[in-house]
């Protein structure tokens, strides 16, 4: 899957290259209607609504994607949202797809999906820590990285640190 | 005779349970772990790990520094794996650019990747030996890695943190007698894997403290996303050179080791495996590698990373490491994800130790072949 | 004699001949260095030729550490208590561009300190990423050196530098779950 | 307590430390006026002798195991602190004795400080009774063995209370384990010295050294013998916490074990005492088993033993517990560690047992003397006859 296809040109293709055609179709049934297939540089990913993510997820599950690699948070701060991306694998099978969906950036706060994979509960726990957004009826949510008594969250765009002195490229 | 003592066994409440600190200079934690452990006298009721004690804020970094500036970072992500990691940062941005590297640079980088794994799995058996208390393996463990650093030297120039993968291809055309180098290494390094078993799998002690310890059951596995040897011991048959091919692996044949049992003991055994299968692949490569021709492809001055997600996958010494890279355009990468498979690994390791003795955290947790600064990043 | 002329005569240059010839390191390494250093005790370039060779893992029987690697805000006050432990003659090497000034972390990076000489008094400081074994032996040496220059008795601990970071005790009013 | 020579057979060898004795005791008689004043005297002189003794064969010890060690881990051991580092083990103590002194601020003070002395002289006392030479022995004490074996003991005392009292969790778990472990190992210790004891018929050293003339017990007794010498062994490692069985200063496991609080002269002493218990474990078993300073004499075959005769019995002593220090130094570099219960069901299952069996057959085979060169059969009175041999000429 990884290695680039030739006639793959970074602007959105005309026609998809036939295994992704077959993906798209397969988890559009899945998923139902509300994910919507988005293919932007070259991981195929469907954009879901936040409250559908755990939902989709456990039907993902079913669907013999039993390899979550991992939960990350894209930070938007010009268009006010974080986008979260999911990105799910099959530990006996080639394919793979990110979920991805929007949160608003005053109070950010999502579904946890630690029900459905476990490997979740630590990625989120990481989101949390260096983005400060909120997962609900998380095991347990705290700080993984960071020191407890740490302001702010650093992976932020718009993070100011005045504490520990950040000395930032000349160039 | 190995079984674990049931936690709720009555022998947990009569005493009065107390917390042990595993504290983050520890012989043992290899590096800077904490582990917070709830014991009941020896027995062992539950391990929460505390990280972040040597998180650098790569990923934060990542998003100030181009494309090439980047590669040394992620060669101090997990050292003991440096060219794979170097390899997965220059496959996502061949990938984002569109960039088809030649034939040798693609054999040059199956051969650095496979013997980092040999030096890693090395490293790995001595400092095993040295957490069971005994300390002469440890020591022709670096024997042998010193011979391997060699090799890295004569042609990447450092020892551990090599810069040699880079976005494009490699860095240097090998050294002359390269090849003349790494064949007498495999000589002389095939017989001694023997000698390794002799020295401790024979041990009828290290046997009776690791058969049956620790047991990683296949779906926890999963459902944890643990990768890597640790995975295929308990007999998940996942590796990212099969599973999704990269490079001229599809070329090369060669078996993933696997056990079944999934304790400490079929994790030893699957990387002592896994030495001889990259022995076996070094040769393969050394046989097909092109004798000469261009080692990197021409790259623009400055790299503008395309809009869109990209994400690599590739099979480090302990699991599966995977790039995530967002970018816009500008040269610098708008977000980049690091997925380090001792992260998901660790996460796993709470569940299975419950019931064990202190001695056995130690046992279990070397089977699990952390790197601490690839968990904190 | 190899150390350079046994008969010593002042009591002093033997006492600090017995403290530099039997440094004890405590096995304190936080990422890539600490390889470097474990490479530096194996058989190629072996440290017990010079008396390093028992490395005590509690700072109390410790006389020197060997700080290989990265120091975080983190782990800069573990790693000031771990100081303030061990018996007074100490000594602090600092292995490694981390140690010694933030190496390859010194931009960008909001959570490593910038040298370890910020944390805790250094007397050698050895650059390179990661120095080499030979590297290594040759500041340690130079450690020896140093001790061997300076007085045994008149020997004051040297004062701690000021680190605003005292980790700050958790005020139980504030709640860190996030929940 | 006074060190008088026992009358022995001229022919016992001919370098006899009688005349060093006797001279010593006519100068010293001449000196001091009171005849208790000459024995006081002569039990400072011993208890100088031997301290200094203990110490430098605790530096030498320490010496050997790095030497060893460096070169079983193909390393060469110290080498640049003096002609290939010799001076190392005189730097090591040295700045010991100049470290700062730290004694936890919540450790229980008074039983923090007595713990290291505890151990120490424990293992000190033992070095009394070992009969270096035939009349080369500090204390001659006719139940010697059974005293070995309480004082030795005691060191566990010195392990617990050193753990308990530093106040923390990792020397917790290092002492309790020390106890366990030492006491239970302690147990088949004794049972295989009693074998050596039933064949010897006393439990003074010198009697055993005098008894095993006719043939070292390890081969004399037929199998018994040589499978007691292997359980002492492998529970005298275990009781001076050697690696198999070193769980108690488990470096891997529990920082430093039940000495992670001890700092500078009190750890030395910890350090000093551990190499001790070594030589005097391997001093014992070689006494018992291996016939201490007896040269090697295979029952009446004039001629060999005439030869074995010309090498003075200090360096038959001191070769054979040497061979038993590297045997003990061989475990430590080349075995892991046991896990806690696995070690107290390997003593408890296996060990006791086996111990128990081979007493049980020793008993028999003492009582019907059925082993080699035993004394001959009719002759059934308490004390063996020696057997009679010509009078060697002196010093020929």
């Amino acid at each position: 899957m990884s290695t680039p296809t030739p006639d793959q040109t970074p602007a959105p293709p005309p026609g998809l290259p036939p295994e992704l055609e077959a993906l798209r179709d397969k988890l559009a049934a899945v998923l139902g209607t509300d994910a919507v297939w988005e293919l932007k540089g070259k991981l195929p990913a469907f954009r879901l609504p936040a409250k559908a993510i755990v939902s989709a997820c456990k039907t993902l599950r079913q669907a013999g994607f039993d390899y979550l690699l991992f939960v990350t948070a894209v930070d938007y701060p010009s268009e006010n949202r974080f986008e979260i991306v999911y990105v799910a694998g099959q530990y006996n099978g080639p394919d793979q797809i990110a979920l991805v969906t929007d949160i608003p950036r005053d109070n950010p706060a999502v579904e946890s999906v630690s029900q459905v994979w476990d490997t979740a509960e630590w990625h989120e726990r990481e989101i949390f820590d260096l983005f400060g957004i909120r997962f609900e009826n998380h095991r347990d949510l705290r700080r993984i990285l960071l020191d407890d008594t740490w302001e702010g969250y650093p992976l932020r765009k718009d993070y100011v640190d005045k504490v520990h002195n950040v000395v930032k490229r000349p160039y | 005779m190995n079984a674990p003592v049931p936690v709720e066994s009555p022998v947990a409440d009569t005493y009065q349970d107390y917390f042990i600190n595993m504290g983050p200079q520890h012989p043992s934690t290899h590096g800077v772990l904490r582990l917070v452990v709830k014991l009941a006298g020896e027995t062992v009721l539950g391990v929460s790990p505390h990280m972040g004690y040597v998180h650098r804020g790569i990923e934060k970094m990542g998003e100030a520094q181009t494309a090439m500036q980047f590669t040394h970072l992620t060669s101090r992500l997990d050292y003991l794996s440096a060219h794979m990691n170097n390899w997965a940062w220059a496959m996502v941005v061949e990938q984002a650019l569109g960039v088809q590297v030649p034939e040798r640079a693609e054999y040059l980088r199956v051969i650095m990747s496979e013997l980092t794994r040999i030096s890693s799995h090395q490293l790995w058996w001595g400092v095993f030996g040295m957490d069971l208390g005994a300390f002469t393996p440890f020591l022709y463990a670096f024997r042998d890695r010193e011979k391997v650093n060699d090799i890295f030297e004569k042609t990447c120039g450092t020892r551990l943190t090599m810069n040699y993968i880079v976005p494009g291809g490699v860095m240097e055309d090998a050294d002359a007698d390269f090849e003349k180098d790494t064949r007498a290494f495999l000589e002389y390094f095939k017989p001694l894997i023997e000698e390794y078993e002799q020295l401790l799998s024979g041990n009828i002690i290290v046997q009776e403290r690791t058969k049956g310890v620790a047991v990683l059951p296949p779906e926890l596995a999963k459902s944890y996303g643990v990768t890597g040897p640790t995975l295929r011991a308990s007999g998940v048959d996942y590796d990212v050179r099969k599973n999704h091919p990269y490079g001229v692996y599809p070329r090369l044949s060669f078996q993933t080791a696997l056990a079944t049992e999934g304790d400490s003991w079929a994790r030893y055994k699957v990387r002592l495996e896994e030495m001889r299968q990259s022995i076996k692949i070094i040769s393969q490569a050394l046989d097909q590698m092109p004798k000469s021709g261009p080692v990197r492809a021409k790259l623009p001055a400055v790299l503008r990373i395309p809009p869109g997600r990209y994400l690599s996958r590739v099979e480090t010494a302990r699991g599966e490491l995977a790039i995530f890279l967002v970018g816009d355009g500008k040269p610098l990468p708008y977000r980049v994800k690091i997925r380090s498979p001792n992260f998901s690994n660790l996460s796993a390791f709470p569940a299975i130790i419950k019931g064990w003795r202190v001695a056995d955290i130690v046992t279990a947790m070397s089977t699990f072949d952390l790197v601490i600064p690839d968990i904190d990043r | 004699m190899p150390d350079g002329g046994f008969l010593l005569t002042k009591f002093n240059d033997l006492l600090n001949w017995a403290r530099a010839n039997s440094l004890w390191p405590l096995t304190f390494g936080t990422s890539c260095c600490a390889i470097e250093m474990m490479h530096t005790g194996a058989s190629r370039h072996d440290w017990a030729r010079f008396g390093f060779e028992v490395a005590r893992a509690t700072p109390r029987q410790a006389d020197m550490i060997v700080v290989a690697g990265t120091i975080c805000f983190k782990m800069a006050t573990r790693l000031r208590t771990l100081y303030l432990q061990m018996p007074e003659p100490k000594w602090v090497l600092a292995m490694g561009a981390c140690a010694v000034s933030g190496g390859p972390f010194y931009y960008e990076s909001y959570s490593v300190v910038k040298g370890v000489d910020k944390i805790l008094p250094v007397d050698v400081y050895l650059p390179g990423c990661p120095p080499r074994p030979e590297a290594l032996l040759h500041a340690l040496m130079t450690l020896q050196d140093k001790i061997k220059r300076e007085s045994a008795f008149k020997r004051k601990p040297r004062p701690l530098p000021d680190f605003p970071f005292e980790s700050l005790p958790l005020d139980p009013a504030k709640d860190y779950s996030g929940r | 307590m006074a060190v008088e020579a026992a009358p022995l057979k001229q022919s016992m060898n001919n370098y006899d430390t009688n005349e060093l004795v006797s001279v010593l005791t006519a100068k010293l008689q001449a000196s001091l006026p009171e005849p208790w004043l000459v024995d006081a005297a002569k039990i400072v002189l011993a208890a100088i002798a031997l301290a200094g003794f203990a110490s430098v064969l605790a530096m030498i010890l320490v010496y050997v195991e790095r030497k060893v060690a460096g070169h079983f881990q193909q390393r060469l051991g110290p080498m640049r602190v003096g002609p290939h580092g010799i001076f190392q083990p005189i730097a090591d103590s040295l700045k010991l004795l100049a470290k700062e002194e730290i004694t936890p601020r919540d450790a229980d003070r008074l039983i923090y400080n007595l713990a290291p002395l505890l151990t120490f002289v424990a293992s000190f006392v033992c070095m009394g009774f070992i009969p270096f030479a035939p009349n080369l022995q500090a204390v001659r004490f006719n139940v010697g063995l059974l005293f070995v074996l309480g004082i030795s003991s005691m060191g566990v005392l010195g392990i617990l209370a050193a753990g308990w009292s530093s106040n923390n969790k990792w020397s917790l778990l290092g002492a309790m384990r020390a106890g366990a472990q030492i006491i239970s190992y302690e147990l088949s210790a004794a049972l295989a010295l009693l074998v050596g004891v039933i064949f010897a018929g006393s439990l003074d050293f010198h009697e055993i050294v005098k008894s095993q003339e006719a043939g070292w017990w390890i081969w004399r007794a037929p199998v018994v013998g040589l499978v007691t010498f292997i359980i002492y062994t492998i529970a005298s490692t275990a009781e001076c916490n050697r690696t198999p069985f070193d769980i108690v200063e488990g470096e891997s496991e529990l920082t430093a074990g039940f000495h992670t609080e001890y700092s500078s002269m009190k750890f030395a002493m910890f350090f000093l005492a551990e190499f001790l218990n070594v030589f005097i474990v391997s001093a014992i078993s070689a006494t018992v088993f291996l016939g201490g300073w007896m040269p090697l004499h295979i029952g009446n075959w004039e001629a060999a033993n005439r030869i074995f005769d010309m090498i003075p019995a200090w360096i038959w002593f001191f070769g054979k517990v040497s061979a038993l220090v590297f045997v003990v130094m061989w475990f430590r570099w080349t075995f892991p560690r046991l896990r806690v219960d696995q070690l107290m069901r390997f003593e408890w299952k296996f060990l006791m047992p086996a111990s128990f069996a081979t007493l049980a057959v020793a008993a028999i085979l003492a009582a019907s003397q059925t082993y080699f060169f035993a004394p001959e059969r009719p002759a059934a009175p308490p004390v063996a006859p020696a057997p009679t041999k010509p009078p060697i000429l002196a010093n020929k």
